[in-house]
């Protein structure tokens, strides 16, 4: 059974910054929002919205507003209630654009207004992700009084100072102590709504440490040598190695994150040559001759899966009856000879500068391309130059990766293929058909519809196959075998609330 | 004691130099490639969110006005807002300073303690058995990078026999010492090297030197020659080279802060040119510098004590 | 210029009013507290005429100067103010080619043998260089010239193709004199050519050079410390006191009979061979003033048993007294005394 | 005589010194054998290498560890050679002082004068503070230090090479020796200089009736300061006696060459006497007489056979198989000048 | 062309009695041993090495060292004694490429301007000092951010703060050198400044460089592979010490052969240059007077 109290140290790969909801914009950051910002709505265990801080939502049956119930006796962690002023307060800062980058995903939102624990939302134009976001961490509530008597001239700075001095919070924790790139401290909030299995308040735990150890090989050690009870980001290669330590709980939790490989499909390469990636053929081709399963094996130790769609199966909406664009040589030959490049050609894979995997890919790729006559050569780069070239298609294939930040499939999809967003992640691949549909997708109201929307794009995208689609890899956290009931969501969310400690 | 005199004279030759620092920051920082507000927004962001990024840091400027902001600013100790860490360079950089100091501090106490006996028993048994062994053991430890003596500490000493902490940074004074010393172990190792082979030479120099002789024929007993004729004569030079190596302790703490997982401002520099987080790198930069002239400063003060002759400006 | 006049035989060099300080380099705080600059008169007005074919002599304490004197003829150092003519031209400002040309025929020897010589190049690249680079000789001839020189400083045969270090102090000495004479000059400048050398040796350079001296029909700057060997090799000698000539005349009058108390002091504190005439006294108590810091009036006053007020608050100029000339108000009493 | 009466301090007899390893030695000193008698001032002559300071050093036993001293050192009949560093220590500084070659080099450049003074006084008597320092300025007045109460808390290099002389000799005479070594004290010095300073050990070793060796290679400073002279060659000694006896009458063949090279009653710009050839190296020394290569006069037996130091007169002692031959060698040189 | 004429057989028994002297130092013997075989194997990795350094080998991943692999196998199953012989090669290339241009270019600036001194003395002076302000490493890592990883761009970095060492270096010796009285002769005997910089001085100022240049192959040595530790000098997959330690570095206990034996190549190198470098220090001391 469960047992209560304890403190257990999680090591982290790096350090948050400020963690407010409307601010976070690194992972480090978002990713512990909710554990001190709880949101009206929740995302439960399966993917599905659950009710949070409210009761339970209404969309009207226009789409155009959506009314949710505050729970009774609602309060902070310093003891004061938690009203529908505290929502509209939470709400209004996160969709204010001048304010944080996620403030678009509320861009539906015309209104918020609150009578007493009613809260109105009334939208612009119907927007079937407004219940996900509703659950997503930048719509955490904050305590608008203490927010407001924190010190500072202008919002960004009363963030910080609200923050330094330990918020007033209404997730299941508090933060204690902070000492900047090194560690901090999360109290249990003694006033946090949602029972546990025991039926008294979570969260079981007392305490959380948190200390930042980025390089992948001490934060292991650390564990190993017991001075952390988990460590993130367990290196894939490490998988194996510690899931035989009888110590230890090797967890794989399923993500949203997957790793592929943007292909330029313009007609001219920046250089003005011609660019033989093109032709939708030469990319299907290259995605024929690409053994995922090999790069699974070499790059996630056989923890990953082959891409079956454009966005992870643990996303919502999610269409992909099997692995894309199976390994087959013969018929990527056949693709190529169809586009008249039999002769082979040069492509460039623009790598990370000092990623041991874009190596490895680089590697295998290259071994595997080569029998069709596609010489790979290699550029390095650093991250913001990869950046750079991504935005101004100045390269032929590199590589990314991506998780989802909200439950919802219009994020990743948008990123991903809508052109007018970032020219389908720097592809330049411009699809009609799908554009359309993405367009029409964000505004349909009736989920059945949505549905088919969303199987169609993918259909499309996998056709004309603007990446290399490579694989999805799970979220690796070592965890002591003293430790139980740490989950990371597969948006990334590091979630302490149910998580306890065997004495 | 220097006089008053030599040390103005001594800090004002640090400002022609401090403004060719400034410019050098300034031009390489700018020169970086890639755009902070880039780096800073990942690849999510829109285009009009960049623009706006540019903006608030005043990159849209040209040059020189944003060298003299720069200079202005940082008179006034206003190094900007980490793009990394939406904070304060200058409050950032307070906060993680004292680890370094700490480290670097204790890295050279800790060299200081291997060296010094050690160039003692080497320079008086010059080419015995335990000359040899002390040179040789000092010369592979000058062979090796300082990441690779971290990494082997840490299996050995931290992993394998559990003596010490895997890394990071304790909460008391005492603590700290347990936690961080491997880290500063491994900077120690190479400074030791460093300093035994200088020490052990100019030791050996200022044995043969005519005044020691001189005090030797004087009758001295052997404790006022070896402490007030030789060693004081002997540390002239190594207090120099002690100065001199303080940068590479700094670049030891860099790789050792990484290694380690110590918070300090040396891993903060590597995460900030990853980071392209052009503030941060600035008041990063003229960190080290800053630390590394009030090392210049406080040996040249030192050696003016230990040497009258260097006491006239 | 004044023509020169055909009775007596014109000077080969000639130097008048020669002064030369060194500004010691001012901090920065220096500069702010507005101290003046810190400089060493190392020449204080030096007149002097060199004649065709004779040996001038040149004494004088350590730091008078003596060295900056023979620098500034062979054109090492650029002299503050003053002037320096070589058969009447001034050689001064000469630069390139006309330099060149002018150190061909002035040439110098230097004190220390162990740094004199490039301790990478053998005896015959040393030589070879100087005579290449002045077109002396062409093909076979510079080998031969180079032999030559060896032969004509004594040195064995096997020597040019040895290394500086290979030799002792005075056939290095020897080394730098064939160096100097492959230029075939008129006039060479010896500073100290002999005094790192032992006193067994020091004989074999000197007759070397009086040898050579009398041979080639050179004029000789002899710069030394060892009164005797000055003495010995001179015609004519010069003593120096804080960059200034206070005595010049015939080397035996000058020594038989000095004018300048200076001079007198000087004679009296070199050793006698004789250790019977022991004295008993310091010939000269205090020491050499910094010449950073030139005493006003006579600069020997603080030192001089001689000195009046008069000598405390007026130089006295070179002037002709008995056989040659001297720098001191009572010359005649106290050179007479 | 009264010089009968005077007790012999030191007794050196075949003290031998090498250096390097002990199956190739090189000998620095061999045999060498000499008394110095209170108040008595020996000069020890010969040229740069010949082995004079370390006979000196050797007398202190301060060329350990590198050096091995060999032979008998009978301070006042006690043997220093076998003694340890501890029981040498009380001898060093206090009853047997030395004065260094390099003036420059010798003094802690980072140690205040009065320091170096003091430390001297502290390890040797038991003068508290107050009265070291007194003592102190006592010394530096004795050797002629101007405001010596203000120059106490100078440096060396604050003072010129002939002042910091004078406190090398003002520290050696701290504790009263009643032996001073003198390293070539006057060599780095001008002569007025070094005509004050030896002036200076001449009246203390007179009025002390300390005893003195004073190493130079300079004969005019023997023939002015010293009583009885040793000359030095290789490592050995050649000649010794009354000093007198030595410069009037020698009769080694070196000792001969030596005072002939200097110019003294010879016509100005004549050739000098030279003695043929360079100072030896230690390490190719042949097995006789050291000076065999450079000899006028050597036989064929020179080399192999090494001359014994033979009595010839009243304390004159002369190491040559050919005396005679030499003294007629150099007197028809004379004559034929 | 004053060269022709002299004997070469004196110049060869020159260099066969420093060899000689040499030779007969242990410490230069041992050095130059590990020297030799390093710059054999950077020469010719592709006859000394058993396998491919960059071939997969998927059946035998993280295999000890035994017969078939003696320094055992990475986790992708390439064969480490392969990798650590071909990283000879990249790592022997970063001490020589890391240095040269720093030395030729250090040494021209520090000959001129130790040899006329005056405002560019002045001028340079404060950009040394400007420049030693800088940790070495904060400095290299922040150009190397400037040009963007990989090796050429890493050289370029360590020259471009490097030279300043050698110049500084240079510029001491040829003041030094410049005191000489040969110096003087050349110029009395009316030789143009750059005969006497570059035929007198710097001929004889070079032993202290040459010195250090081999004890800065070492350090450059240790750099580059912090540098390839850090991800900002040699890029994987290519092998590299540095790089090679760095993708061990997450198996230090379990296979610890991945990063053992690269550290191992680093450690001896290092200490080839430098034993080397200590005994020329030793023989190239000019002997006394
Ligand atoms: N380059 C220089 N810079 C500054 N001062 C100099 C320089 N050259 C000479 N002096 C100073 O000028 C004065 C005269 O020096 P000089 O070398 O001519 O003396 P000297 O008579 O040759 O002495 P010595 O007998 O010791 O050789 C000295 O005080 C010396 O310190
Ligand atoms: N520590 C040593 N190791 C080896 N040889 C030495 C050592 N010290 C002196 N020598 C040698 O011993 C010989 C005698 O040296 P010493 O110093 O006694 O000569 P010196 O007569 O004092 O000469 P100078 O007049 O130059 O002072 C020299 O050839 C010298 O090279
Ligand atoms: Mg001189
Ligand atoms: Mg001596």
């Amino acid at each position: 059974a469960i047992e209560r109290g304890g403190a257990m140290t999680f090591a982290r790969y790096d350090d948050s910054t400020v963690i407010d909801p409307v601010y976070a914009d690194r992972n480090p950051d978002l990713w512990m929002v909710t554990g001190l910002y709880e949101t009206l709505l929740r995302n439960g265990p399966d993917g599905a919205v659950v009710p949070g801080l409210a009761e339970g939502y209404d969309v009207a049956a226009d789409g155009l507003s959506i009314r949710l119930k505050l729970r009774d006796g609602l309060r902070f962690s310093d003891g004061s209630a938690l009203t529908g002023a505290d929502v509209v307060f939470s709400l209004d800062r996160a969709r204010n654009p001048e304010l944080g980058p996620w403030a678009g995903l509320l861009g539906a939102v015309d209104k918020v207004s609150a009578d007493g624990n009613q809260v109105t939302l009334t939208l612009k134009n119907p927007d079937p992700t407004i219940v996900s976001i509703l659950a997503t961490f930048n719509t955490g509530i904050m305590p608008k009084a203490a927010f407001e008597k924190a010190a500072g001239a202008n919002d960004q700075e009363k963030a910080r100072a609200f923050f330094e001095a330990g918020p007033v919070t209404s997730g299941p924790f508090t933060m204690k102590s902070r000492v900047q790139g090194s560690s901090m401290t999360f109290d249990r909030n003694p006033n946090y709504w949602r029972p546990g299995s025991d039926g008294k308040p979570l969260p079981y735990l007392d305490q959380v440490d948190f200390v930042i150890i980025p390089d992948d090989a001490t934060r292991i050690l650390k564990l190993q040598a017991g001075e952390v009870d988990a460590a993130e980001f367990i290196p894939f290669a490490r998988v194996g190695e510690l899931s035989a330590d009888p110590a230890l709980k090797m967890e794989l939790f399923p993500s949203t994150r997957i790793v592929y490989a943007p292909i330029n499909t313009r007609e001219t390469r920046k250089d003005g040559s011609k660019n033989p990636l093109a032709d939708v053929k030469v990319r299907q081709a290259l995605n024929y001759a690409t053994d995922k399963s090999v790069l699974i094996k070499l790059v996630t130790f056989d923890t990953g899966k082959p891409m079956t769609s454009l966005m992870s199966a643990a996303t919502q909406l999610h269409y992909g009856p099997e692995p894309l664009y199976a390994y087959n040589p013969e018929k990527a030959k056949q693709l190529l000879d169809e586009a008249g490049l039999s002769g082979g050609f040069d492509v460039t894979l623009t790598t990370l500068a000092g990623s041991a995997d874009d190596a490895t890919l680089f590697t295998a790729l290259q071994q595997m391309w080569s029998p069709l006559g596609v010489n790979l050569k290699v550029e390095q780069v650093d991250n913001p130059t990869r950046g750079e070239k991504n935005r101004s298609g100045d390269f032929d294939i590199h590589s990314y990766g991506w998780a989802n930040d909200v439950n919802d499939p219009a994020q990743v999809t948008g990123w991903l293929g809508y052109y007018k967003q970032r020219q389908a992640v720097g592809t330049g691949w411009n699809n009609a058909e799908f554009n359309t549909l993405f367009e029409a997708s964000n505004v349909e109201v009736d989920p059945a519809k949505r549905k088919d929307e969303y199987k169609k794009m993918q259909e499309i995208y996998a056709e004309g196959a603007p990446l290399l689609f490579l694989f999805e890899t799970p979220f690796a956290v070592a965890v002591s075998k003293s430790v139980e009931g740490y989950v990371q969501t597969p948006l990334g969310a590091n979630d302490f609330s149910e998580a306890w400690r065997a004495k | 004691m220097p006089s008053l005199s030599y040390l103005f004279a001594r800090l004002l030759q640090i400002i022609p130099t401090f403004l060719l620092v400034m410019v050098f920051i300034f031009l390489l920082v700018r020169l970086l490639p890639g755009d902070p507000a880039i780096a800073m927004a990942e690849a999510k962001a829109t285009d009009a969110q960049l623009e706006q990024i540019r903006h608030n840091l005043g990159l849209d400027q040209p040059l020189p006005i944003q060298f003299l902001v720069f200079v202005k600013n940082t008179l006034t100790g206003d190094l900007g807002r980490s793009i990394m860490l939406k904070a304060p360079v200058t409050e950032i950089i307070l906060a993680r300073l004292p680890t370094t100091i700490f480290l670097g501090l204790y890295s050279v106490l800790l060299a200081i303690c291997l060296a010094g006996p050690l160039a003692f028993l080497a320079a008086s048994r010059v080419n015995r058995p335990v000359d040899v062994a002390i040179r040789s053991v000092f010369q592979v430890g000058l062979s090796m990078p300082v990441f690779y003596i971290g990494l082997l500490l840490l299996t050995v000493l931290a992993a394998q026999l559990r003596w010490f902490p895997v890394g990071g940074y304790g909460k008391t004074f005492l603590d700290n010492l347990h936690h961080l010393m491997l880290p500063a172990l491994s900077v120690a190792l190479y400074t030791s090297a460093i300093i035994l082979r200088n020490l052990r030479a100019s030791l050996i120099e200022v044995l043969d030197a005519d005044y020691v002789q001189f005090a030797r024929a004087k009758g001295l007993s052997r404790r006022i020659v070896m402490t007030r004729h030789v060693l004081r004569n002997a540390l002239v030079s190594t207090v120099t080279l002690l100065g001199l190596s303080i940068g590479n302790l700094m670049s030891g703490t860099l790789v050792t802060e990484t290694v380690f997982a110590v918070p300090g401002v040396g891993r903060l520099m590597l995460e900030a040119i990853f980071a392209r987080d052009y503030p941060l790198i600035q008041g990063l930069t003229l960190t080290f510098a800053v630390l590394v002239s009030v090392v210049f400063l406080m040996t040249d003060i030192v050696q003016s004590w230990l040497d009258p002759r260097l006491r006239q400006s | 210029m004044i023509a020169p006049s055909p009775l007596a035989a014109s000077p080969l060099l000639s130097i008048h009013d020669l002064v030369m300080r060194f500004e010691k380099p001012r901090s920065l705080s220096d500069t702010l507290a507005g101290r003046p600059r810190q400089v060493v008169s190392a020449l204080n007005g030096v007149d002097l005429d060199v004649m065709p074919a004779e040996t001038l002599g040149i004494v004088g304490e350590s730091g008078c100067g003596k060295s900056t004197l023979a620098r500034c003829i062979a054109g090492l150092n650029r002299p503050t103010s003053g002037d320096i003519r070589f058969k009447g031209e001034s050689v001064i400002d000469l630069r390139g080619a006309r330099r060149r040309d002018y150190n061909k025929r002035v040439q110098m020897m230097f004190q220390d043998p162990y740094t004199s010589l490039n301790p990478r190049m053998t005896v015959r690249d040393t030589l070879r260089e100087a005579i290449t680079v002045h077109r002396m000789r062409e093909g076979g001839g510079i080998d031969r010239r180079v032999d030559e020189l060896l032969d004509l400083v004594r040195l064995p045969d096997g020597a040019a193709d040895k290394y500086p270090h290979e030799f002792s102090g005075g056939q290095r000495q020897r080394i730098g004199i064939a160096r100097a004479l492959s230029l075939e000059p008129t006039c060479l400048v010896a500073d100290e050519l002999v005094s790192a050398l032992d006193v067994s040796v020091q004989a074999q350079v000197v007759n070397l050079l009086l040898e050579l001296q009398d041979d080639l029909g050179l004029t000789v700057l002899f710069v030394a410390h060892d009164l005797r060997l000055v003495r010995h090799v001179s015609h004519r000698v010069a003593v120096i006191y804080l960059g200034a000539i206070v005595e010049i005349g015939p080397s035996e009058t000058l020594f038989a009979r000095p004018m300048h108390p200076y001079s007198q002091a000087l004679l009296a504190a070199a050793p006698s061979l004789d250790p019977t005439s022991r004295r008993r006294a310091p010939a000269l108590s205090g020491e050499l003033p910094s010449p950073l810091d030139i005493p006003p009036g006579c600069p020997f006053h603080v030192r001089c048993p001689h000195a009046t007020a008069l000598c405390r608050r007026e130089k006295p100029t070179l002037r002709p007294v008995g056989h040659g000339m001297t720098a001191c108000h009572f010359a005649e009493t106290i050179g007479g005394a | 005589m009264n010089e009968i009466e005077k007790e012999t301090v030191l007794d050196v007899r075949r003290l031998r010194t090498e250096f390097g390893l002990a199956e190739r030695p090189l000998v620095a000193v061999d045999d060498v054998s000499f008394q110095v008698k209170a108040g008595e001032i020996l000069g020890l002559v010969g040229e740069s290498g010949s082995g004079k300071s370390i006979t000196l050093r050797s007398i202190l036993g301060i060329v350990r560890p590198r050096g091995r001293v060999h032979g008998e050192i009978l301070w006042k009949g006690r043997d220093l050679v076998p003694l340890g560093e501890a029981a040498l220590r009380r001898v060093r500084g206090r009853e047997i002082a030395m004065i260094f070659q390099e003036p420059m080099s010798s003094l802690n450049p980072l140690l205040t004068v009065g320091l170096q003074i003091s430390e001297n006084l502290a390890a040797h008597t038991d003068l508290d503070a107050k009265a070291r320092k007194a003592r102190a300025i006592e010394l530096m007045d004795m050797v002629g230090i101007p405001a010596a109460r203000d120059r106490l808390s100078d440096y060396p290099h604050e003072f010129s090479g002939g002042m910091r002389q004078r406190v090398m000799i003002a520290i050696a005479l701290a504790s009263n020796p009643k032996l001073l070594l003198a390293d070539e004290p006057t060599t780095a010095l001008d002569v007025t200089i070094q005509d004050q300073i030896l002036r200076l050990i001449q009246a203390l070793s007179r009025d002390l009736g300390m005893a003195v060796i004073l190493v130079t290679h300079d004969m005019g400073v023997v023939a002015g300061t010293c009583d009885r002279v040793a000359v030095m060659y290789g490592g050995r000694l050649c000649e010794t006696g009354p000093t007198a006896d030595v410069i009037g009458d020698a009769r080694h063949p070196y000792s001969l060459g030596l005072l002939r090279s200097i110019p003294r009653n010879v016509a100005p710009r004549t050739p000098l006497y030279s003695i043929p050839g360079a100072p030896p190296s230690l390490d190719a020394l042949p097995a006789g007489c050291a000076f065999t290569a450079r000899c006028p006069v050597a036989g064929p037996e020179c080399r192999d056979v090494r001359p014994r130091l033979d009595s010839t007169g009243p304390q004159r002692q002369v190491a040559c198989h050919h005396r005679e031959q030499a003294l007629v060698h150099f007197s028809a040189q004379e004559a034929a000048q | 062309m004053s060269m022709v004429l002299q004997s070469p057989v004196r110049k060869m028994g020159r260099v066969s009695a420093f060899l000689g002297r040499a030779f007969s130092r242990p410490s230069f013997v041992i050095g130059f041993a590990i020297l030799a075989l390093s710059i054999a194997l950077a020469l010719f990795p592709q006859f000394l090495a058993p396998y491919d350094p960059l071939a997969f080998d998927l059946g035998a991943i993280q295999q000890g060292p035994s017969l078939a692999h003696p320094f055992g196998t990475d986790n992708f199953g390439r064969d480490v004694l392969s990798r650590v012989i071909w990283a000879y090669r990249v790592d022997m290339q970063m001490a020589f490429f890391a240095t040269i241009f720093a030395l030729v270019i250090g040494v021209t600036v520090g000959a001129f301007v130790g040899y006329y001194g005056g405002i560019a003395d002045t001028i340079f002076g404060r950009c040394v000092d400007a420049i030693i302000t800088f940790p070495f490493l904060v400095l290299v890592i922040a150009i190397v951010a400037v040009l963007g990883p990989g090796l050429v761009n890493m050289y370029v970095a360590i020259t471009a703060v490097n030279w300043v060492y050698y110049a500084r270096l240079t510029r001491a010796e040829i003041m030094a050198q410049k005191a000489n009285d040969y110096a003087a002769a050349g110029r009395v005997l009316g030789y143009s400044d750059r005969r006497i910089i570059f035929r007198h001085l710097l001929p004889n100022a070079t032993s202290p460089i040459i010195v250090y240049w081999m004890t800065d192959m070492a350090l450059a040595i240790l750099l580059g592979s912090s540098l390839g530790y850090l991800g900002l000098g040699a890029q994987p997959p290519a092998a590299e010490w540095g790089v090679l330690i760095a993708e061990g570095r997450n198996f230090l206990l379990t296979a610890w052969w991945m990063s053992l034996m690269p550290g191992i190549a680093i450690v001896l190198t290092g200490l080839g240059f430098s034993l080397v470098g200590d005994a020329l220090a030793d023989l190239l001391r000019p002997k006394g007077r």
